[in-house]
């Protein structure tokens, strides 16, 4: 027999409900007789359990890692380990997934097989990040475990300051907004700067996403610091048999107010025949009206990319944004994309070379200003930047003339 | 034997592991439709067409879980699966018939299908009590409390538009911004443990990471230690991960806020950060109830009072915050005014009232 | 014969043109045979031609007054009177005018009367605050030509530290939209504080500017310490045939895209019979749609005012808008002309005490924060004072619960 | 004699001055139209009308030119004026055929009739050299140059919505917020006389005053007096009006810059500051062609480009900030992108962009 079960009332009322219960997983893997797992995760759930009473966690950090890398493994050592002895370790490993989280089912089953060999059992699918988390093993564990993840094609995701697991929506795979290949982009961006990834000297962790159109489905301008976002140039396409099937079904007044009233830039204008008007130099390609309007309107051809950097959640100066760096580019030949890799490249090393320590790109852009940071990495100044010019006339402008001149050469280069 | 070198593969090639119907049409989809909730249906220029089916999971899965739902996958659906930014599941097929099998086989074995347009889907996760060093509660626990009451709002798409929730589980916040965020808020400066500080903390380094410059080097029993000015102290929590005696998670003055209005999306406005609505709410496991009735209350009030394809804060734009907190009938106090000297943007510079 | 006139060729060119031209009025005085300004506006004209030659200034100032005030002239003494000497002393008297700057035209021709006895015939009609500036005199005959404007019934207007002449539109004399009683707000609330304006004792300068509606004639929100904007609660006034009639003479296109859609919180709708449809909870009250069609649409009954405060021009940190600080008052009886009395003299006080020299009421709410100034001068926090509540978590919120009840509390009462 | 101490009668009713119809009909007018350009007709709930007809003029006038206008008024316009915010002047008739006698004997009398509606009304106006004591230029001339050049934009109602423009002859900016804004802009530091420091200057006032603290008390020649880190200094002016000898004004480095889209009223959208579009243009009297040329030629783009009521902000806020550095062909350069540290609410933080 076992190990026997602590007391889990509180966990205990987690089982019930609608919705799949974590709590009835690592229940199941703690009554697996004869799982190498099987007291760890007794003692797992005693633990929470604890924190559960208490209010309180119990984990601490470490060092744990596998020989060759400087990072990845999430490590964790229990505090009270005295009463909850079996998981005294319980570190994470972070596996970068395919891009787009595609998996098959002997893929799945292989990934369950290594983890209940070397680890837990227990696998988060996937982290806030976009790693496959397996949750929970010992130090002892993590090099094996590690080297047949690896035979079977899988990597160590980031962790520590260094650049980290990247994520990419769905998209070209099933989404007719793609605007991008999502998942070549990431894959270059992330495999080319995998050095960074797997020794971590960077200031700080260093996030690339993608996404395949503006409507933004991986959270990219608030949660990367270098987003790829997919968009076009030319005119959006507009099926004007559609439309008129669309308002026929809707009503005017319904498309009126649901898709005409709430264009940002009233760039669209109901015809009296029920055609659609879009006035294509004021679209600032938002997706609306194409989203509600799917089968109507779809994004143009001439695709490509904007780029945006700097965005990050709360800690040290609240939420930021990322901004526009790139406001287009084409993504169609090699010569592309190795211009992409030079940009993030270039961000990268100046990211480096400029940032505090523990200072993200956007904190980093916040200090020294996006001037500054655009002229470090090689980007000249775009007015698609802004979302207006300076307001205050506090500035000391004395070369006002060569800056002017830069401009109209670029414009008549 | 030398130590075996790791193989720096990097992101794998996803078209290895991906539905051949997905492959076979990449960059070719035209349009998509929703037969049913939890249901989308692609068609592609290829005039080929795939119907998805999404369910929710627990994200944290034990193996059992996941070989259950690779049984489904190989028994209704080709064998592929694919997951969500929301820890969702994908089934795609591309025969209509097998769709209500799949959905009632999901149904059936625990799985709720839904999650796709105008619902609430699946909240986002971090790793709470679980498995993180600094975390003020469960995300696990408040999520599964909250899907569990949300669950029919999953499973149907009676929702204004899509809501995106997140949680996090400290200050930090791993979880996104949300249209509605359940976040960890401390409200009292961090407990000193003298006796560990000169051991264990990087004291320059926490000195330097505090926001407000609210700690400074002391001796305090003859012994290097720090001092905290709680006049300053915002209790972010910044100082707790490089320096763990400073305890600031407390199990009665670490509390819940909720935020609203985050947008990521382009669709429309600009994207937008999620706003205070409530905050000083209990940690209260294993259900956070008084958490899980502010949701509830207020994406009751945005269903009923919300217009199509507005998102809770395209609502409240239109509607307005004094609007807002009438129909949730929540305080609104100081706190909710900005405070910090950039905060000027957030006044009512107008004479754009609603009545 | 009078003082020779001096050259200036670069003035001269300021003649040609069909604005009217200031120089042609100065030539006029200057070559006004035996006038007492005569020699003075010969040497203005030779100073600013000076000016025009060298591109600087030549005035500086001094310490002018009358009997009694502390304040309203401007002193200007010439640096280069050496060779301009008869316009060495160059005052200006800034004297406040009727609100909504209604004149008969005797009283104007007092004006002009008193100025040629007393000063350079130069009268600016009105200076950037409102007042009438009497601009050029000097110091000895500052005190004569006060008593006689002030037997006329007029005052002196604000200058230095003090409370500031103050500007109401025309308003109800001549405005449909006008949902105040401008003239009597400006009257009451200068008239009551116009000790801190004829004695100069204030951290700085603090100006009334009162507009009848949103559309701000008077630009009160970017241009006053405390802006009093007119405007109304019940629903706006629809006449559905006068909608019908511009529906009719614009075309649906027209009015969809030039009312509708621009309507800034989506409150507008246009029915498939041309009537429109008023979301009267979601307006802002912003004018637009009542601008356009005015002869359709108008505020409603329930009428009152907007308070904003802080507002200013760029000196020290930059352009500062006014922000709302109570949202709706009414205005009928003579206690709701006090309550705004109150809501002045509250804010003079606070400002009195709590700015820093040569800090603005903006700059001093921007330094201590809307809500230490809201309730220093008794006011309690209102959503409408905010366009979206605080998105950074870094705020110690210890009394959450105290404030949370006072909230309820007033929602109770 | 005693001294003659003041009546202290504040600011005057104004119903002893105001036109008879107007006074009979306050706060019960009905609509307005504007039978043609500079000409308004106001209807009352009473059926009462009056028609106003507005002028420019000058603003500083001589006692002549008044008169003159007293005259007209007199004659024409029952014997009562107004003026406007803008010194416009006002003329009220309640018979309408006296409105044309009156339009014509101004038009010939070279008050032009304007500035109403969708018109290039007068450009609100500082001292300058005429009077101000810190005047890094002339308003008076610059506007007297411009309203000459714009003389069919005053006169005529073409514009997509009103234009409402500013001067402002130095950084303290006495002129408003404008559609249009032709100010001073210093581009050097001051410089400064030091003999004349320890005289005339308050030092510690002019220290505390400079808004990025570039200013500290130094000994020069043996005597008290100040030194500017010009690293720091933003060239703002502010420490010039109390400290004289810091020479900020320069005949070549006082420069004009020219900001669009401030909008003071709450139509549409809150109201918004203007923003910088050119710098660097020649301070250059009499006639500023310079300067004059850039506000043309925005205004000339503004009536192509924008939709009926669209004021310059709204337009710009449509086409967006490329499309507007595209057709006027003014330069975009790093000044554009705002730099203090509060910057981030004027960078895109969004996918929007325009093609
Ligand atoms: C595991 C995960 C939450 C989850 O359950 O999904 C997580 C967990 C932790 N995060 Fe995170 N973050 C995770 C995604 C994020 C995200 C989301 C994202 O990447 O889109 C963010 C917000 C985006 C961003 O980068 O700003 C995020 C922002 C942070 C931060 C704040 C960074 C900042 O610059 O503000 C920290 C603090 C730090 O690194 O010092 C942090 C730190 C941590 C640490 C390492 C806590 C610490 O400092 O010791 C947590 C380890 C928990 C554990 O025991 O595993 N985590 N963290 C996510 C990573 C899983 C994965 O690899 O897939
Ligand atoms: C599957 C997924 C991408 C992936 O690679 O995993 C996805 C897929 C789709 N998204 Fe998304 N979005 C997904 C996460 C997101 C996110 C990120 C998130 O959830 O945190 C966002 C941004 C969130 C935000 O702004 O907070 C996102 C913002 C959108 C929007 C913009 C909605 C809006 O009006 O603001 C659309 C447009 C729409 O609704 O038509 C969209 C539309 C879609 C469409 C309709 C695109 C398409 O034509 O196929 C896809 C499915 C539809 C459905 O659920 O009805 N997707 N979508 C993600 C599903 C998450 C889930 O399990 O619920
Ligand atoms: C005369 C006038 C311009 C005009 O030609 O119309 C003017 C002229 C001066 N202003 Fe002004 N301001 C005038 C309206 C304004 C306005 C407009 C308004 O009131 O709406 C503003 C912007 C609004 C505001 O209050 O912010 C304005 C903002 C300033 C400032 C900056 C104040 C600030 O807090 O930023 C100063 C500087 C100061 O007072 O230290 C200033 C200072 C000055 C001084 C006294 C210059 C000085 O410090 O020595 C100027 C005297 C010129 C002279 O010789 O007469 N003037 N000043 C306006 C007053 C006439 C009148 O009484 O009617
Ligand atoms: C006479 C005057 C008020 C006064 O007490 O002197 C006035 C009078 C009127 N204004 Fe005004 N406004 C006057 C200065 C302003 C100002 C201030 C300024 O010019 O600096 C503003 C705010 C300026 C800004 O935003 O920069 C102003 C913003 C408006 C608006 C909002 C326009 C918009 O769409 O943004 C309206 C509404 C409209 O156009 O229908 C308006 C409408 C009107 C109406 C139509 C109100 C009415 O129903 O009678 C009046 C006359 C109409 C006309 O000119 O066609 N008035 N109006 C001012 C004339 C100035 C001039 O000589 O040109
Ligand atoms: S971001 Fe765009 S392309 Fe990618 S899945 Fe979402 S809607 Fe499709
Ligand atoms: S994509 Fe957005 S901005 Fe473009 S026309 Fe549609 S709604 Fe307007
Ligand atoms: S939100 Fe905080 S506590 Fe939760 S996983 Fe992230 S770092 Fe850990
Ligand atoms: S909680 Fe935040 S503000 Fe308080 S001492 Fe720690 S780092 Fe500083
Ligand atoms: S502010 Fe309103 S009430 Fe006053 S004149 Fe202008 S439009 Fe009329
Ligand atoms: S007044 Fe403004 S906010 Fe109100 S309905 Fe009209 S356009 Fe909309
Ligand atoms: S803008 Fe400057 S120079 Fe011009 S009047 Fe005002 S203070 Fe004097
Ligand atoms: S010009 Fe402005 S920034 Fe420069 S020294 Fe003077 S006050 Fe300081």
């Amino acid at each position: 027999m076992g190990k026997p079960m602590h007391n889990t009332p509180m966990l205990d009322q987690l089982e019930s409900g609608p919705w799949p219960s974590f709590v009835t997983g690592i229940k199941r893997l703690a009554t697996d007789e004869g799982k190498p797992y099987q007291g760890m995760m007794v003692d797992l759930l005693g633990q929470l359990e604890h924190s559960y009473e208490t209010k309180k966690g119990y984990w601490k950090g470490g060092t744990v890692g596998v020989i060759g890398y400087g990072g990845g493994v999430i490590p964790r050592f229990s505090e009270v380990a005295k009463n909850y002895p079996e998981s005294k370790e319980f570190h994470t490993l972070r596996i970068m997934p395919p891009p787009g989280m595609h998996y098959d089912t002997k893929l799945l089953r292989d990934f369950c097989d290594v983890w209940e060999r070397h680890g837990s059992g227990l696998i988060a699918l996937h982290g806030q990040s976009g790693d496959i988390m397996l949750q929970g093993t010992t130090t002892d564990n993590i090099q094996p475990c590690f080297d047949e993840l690896n035979e079977m094609g899988f990597d160590m995701g980031g962790a520590g300051p260094a650049v980290r697991t990247g994520m990419s929506c769905v998209g070209a795979a099933r989404c007719e907004q793609s605007c991008a290949n999502e998942q070549k982009v990431l894959r270059m961006l992330v495999n080319t700067y995998i050095d960074d990834m797997h020794r971590p000297a960077l200031p700080y962790k260093f996030k690339f996403k993608v996404s395949g159109c503006p409507n933004d489905c991986m959270n990219s301008i608030t949660r990367a610091d270098m987003a790829v976002i997919g968009t076009w140039r030319d005119d959006m396409k507009v099926d004007q048999t559609e439309v008129k099937a669309f308002v026929a079904e809707k009503g005017r007044k319904y498309v009126i107010d649901s898709v005409v009233s709430r264009c940002p830039t009233n760039a669209l204008s109901l015809n009296d025949d029920d055609s659609l008007e879009v006035d294509n130099k004021s679209c600032v390609r938002c997706m609306h009206c194409i989203n509600v309007m799917t089968k109507a309107l779809s994004p143009g051809d001439d695709k490509g990319v904007t780029i945006l950097m700097g965005g990050k959640r709360t800690l040290k100066i609240g939420d930021l944004m990322g901004t526009v760096i790139v406001p287009f580019m084409k993504l169609d030949t090699e010569d592309d994309y190795e211009k992409l890799n030079e940009i993030a490249g270039n961000t990268i090393d100046f990211f480096a070379e400029n940032a505090l320590e523990h200072e993200r790109t956007g904190e980093m852009i916040e200090r020294i200003g996006l001037v500054n940071f655009i002229e470090g990495i090689g980007i000249e100044v775009d007015p698609n930047m802004i979302s207006q010019p300076r307001q205050s006339s506090y500035v000391r402008m004395d070369d006002w003339d060569e800056e002017a001149q830069k401009w109209q050469d670029r414009k008549a280069a | 034997m030398p130590p075996r070198m790791p193989i720096e593969s990097g992101v794998p090639d996803p078209f290895q592991y991906m539905h051949p119907t997905l492959a076979r049409n990449y960059g070719a989809w035209k349009y998509h439709e929703r037969p049913r909730p939890g249901v989308l249906c692609h068609t592609g220029d290829s005039g080929d067409k795939v119907w998805t089916v999404r369910a929710g999971t627990q994200r944290q899965m034990d193996v059992y879980t996941i070989r259950n739902l690779c049984d489904i996958a190989d028994n209704f659906a080709d064998g592929y699966v694919r997951f969500t930014i929301r820890s969702n599941i994908e089934f795609m097929v591309t025969d209509e018939t097998k769709v209500k099998p799949l959905v009632d086989k999901l149904t059936a074995e625990g799985f709720p299908v839904g999650g796709t347009g105008p619902s609430v889907t699946m909240i986002s996760h971090t790793q709470g009590w679980l498995h993180c060093d600094i975390p003020g509660t469960d995300a696990s626990g408040v999520v599964k409390s909250l899907m569990d009451e949300l669950h029919e709002e999953f499973i149907n798409e009676n929702m204004p538009n899509r809501v995106h929730m997140t949680t996090s589980c400290c200050q930090i916040n791993c979880g996104g911004q949300g249209d509605i965020a359940i976040n960890i808020q401390h409200t009292k400066p961090p407990k000193i443990n003298h006796n560990l500080v000169a051991n264990v903390c990087e004291r320059p380094t926490v000195v330097a990471r505090c926001p407000v410059a609210a700690i400074r080097p002391a001796l305090v029993n003859g012994k290097p230690s720090l001092e905290v000015d709680e006049k300053k102290c915002i209790c972010c929590g910044a100082c707790f991960p490089p320096c763990p005696p400073m305890q600031i998670n407390d199990p009665e003055h670490s509390k819940i806020a909720i935020w609203v209005g985050g947008n990521q999306s382009n669709a429309r406005s600009k994207p937008t950060f999620h706003k205070l609505v409530a905050a000083g709410i209990p940690n209260n496991p294993p259900r956070w109830p008084e958490a899980a009735a502010i949701v509830k209350n207020i994406l009751r009030v945005y269903k009923e009072d919300a217009k199509d394809w507005e998102r809770i804060g395209d609502w409240v734009e239109r509607i307005g915050w004094p609007r807002f907190f009438e129909l949730t009938e929540l305080p609104f106090t100081k706190y909710h005014i900005d405070n910090w000297r950039g905060a000027r943007n957030s006044l009512n510079a107008s004479a754009h009232i609603r009545f």
